[in-house]
């Protein structure tokens, strides 16, 4: 399983904080932004970052490996 | 003695965080420090509290790391930086940064360096409540 | 309340002089200070302790007028500046500078600015007091 | 008559924190200066800015007032 997370804005326009998703071997970053994002339209407008396991990640062709934490996110307004 | 790097729901003292990063060297002759406070107006509209949301494991991790940017790149002696997540209200604070170095450019330099780096990268979102209801905030790009 | 511009013998509270730089506005989104404390070492010799002479009258009144040329020129809602007149050791507190605004690139800049013009046009001078005997400080040009 | 000052590090050369000098009509900051100067060679070597009744003054053209406080300043080191 991907425990997917997300906060803030994001979860005021998804509706969930925590996802789980199903892992499947190869699978990339893409791969489970694409199904995120076809499922909640919405809430992908907004998001500009993504974390693999609390490290940011640029490279969305990165494989993911089972059980990890990933995290969609909007742009940041913390300060 | 509390962490170089903090998230915390209370507020800080700056007395304790100075004498905790003056605590590291008897070098240091500049320390330059930035304070951010919840503003009472913000885009022509008053603002009541404002509260906050962070991914708070790896907002340690990006805060601790940035830290040690600063550290290395500009030879500071030490820094330190806390940021609060719960609700504040008009005038509370909310981050304190704080680098100190031999000199006062380095330090101020540092500094400015510092705050706007946490807004970059850092996963803090902050939602403005007002009496026309919250809204999160988007930072201009 | 305290004088918004002041030297004076006795260490300042960072806490007190924030809060009171707070108490001008609920705007005020940005605290950009400045503590420049004394160091142990300069110029490759080990210095014990750091002595002031100033001539008082014209301080004051030159940091008062700094403070009003550095509100009116970075539109800050408030800024203090105070300066020790006395003997401190290695890590003391020497001087501070607050500058408040809606936002923190003025106040950054605005601290900066007022450190750099209080060394260029506030009468004071710094003796370095070292094992070797003492000297006044001469500022790089 | 004038009121002299000096502070710090000009004291250590010249001796002396206060001085009063005969005040005469139409002196000017530079006469004042030239006599100190001739007086004082050692301290006057330091010596770079001029304040009257504690403001800065820059043109040493400038006529003194009878009671005038003037101070002959080495380049500040506070802060």
């Amino acid at each position: 399983m991907i425990a997917v997370l997300f906060f803030g804005p994001v979860v005021e326009r998804g509706g969930s904080a925590e996802l789980k998703m199903a892992f499947s071997l190869g699978m990339t970053l893409q791969n489970l932004r694409d199904e995120l994002a076809a499922r909640y339209p919405y809430a992908f407008e907004i998001v500009c970052f993504t974390a693999v396991n609390g490290q940011h990640v640029r490279d969305l062709s990165m494989p993911l490996a089972d059980s990890s934490e990933v995290t969609f996110m909007a742009k940041f307004s913390g300060g | 003695m509390k962490d170089v790097v903090r998230i915390q729901s209370d507020d800080f003292s700056q007395d304790e965080e100075i004498a905790a990063l003056k605590a590291s060297s008897k070098r240091m002759g500049g320390i330059a420090t930035f304070i951010g406070c919840a503003r009472d107006f913000s885009e022509g509209r008053a603002v009541s509290e404002i509260s906050f949301d962070a991914y708070g494991r790896m907002a340690v991790s990006e805060m601790q790391q940035l830290r040690l940017d600063a550290i290395a790149r500009f030879n500071l002696l030490d820094a330190r930086i806390v940021h609060r997540i719960c609700t504040v209200s008009a005038g509370d604070n909310i981050v304190f940064i704080a680098a100190g170095a031999e000199h006062r450019a380095a330090a101020l330099d540092a500094c400015r360096w510092m705050i706007d780096e946490l807004k970059a990268r850092v996963p803090i979102w902050k939602k403005e409540i007002t009496s026309q209801g919250d809204s999160w905030v988007s930072p201009h790009p």
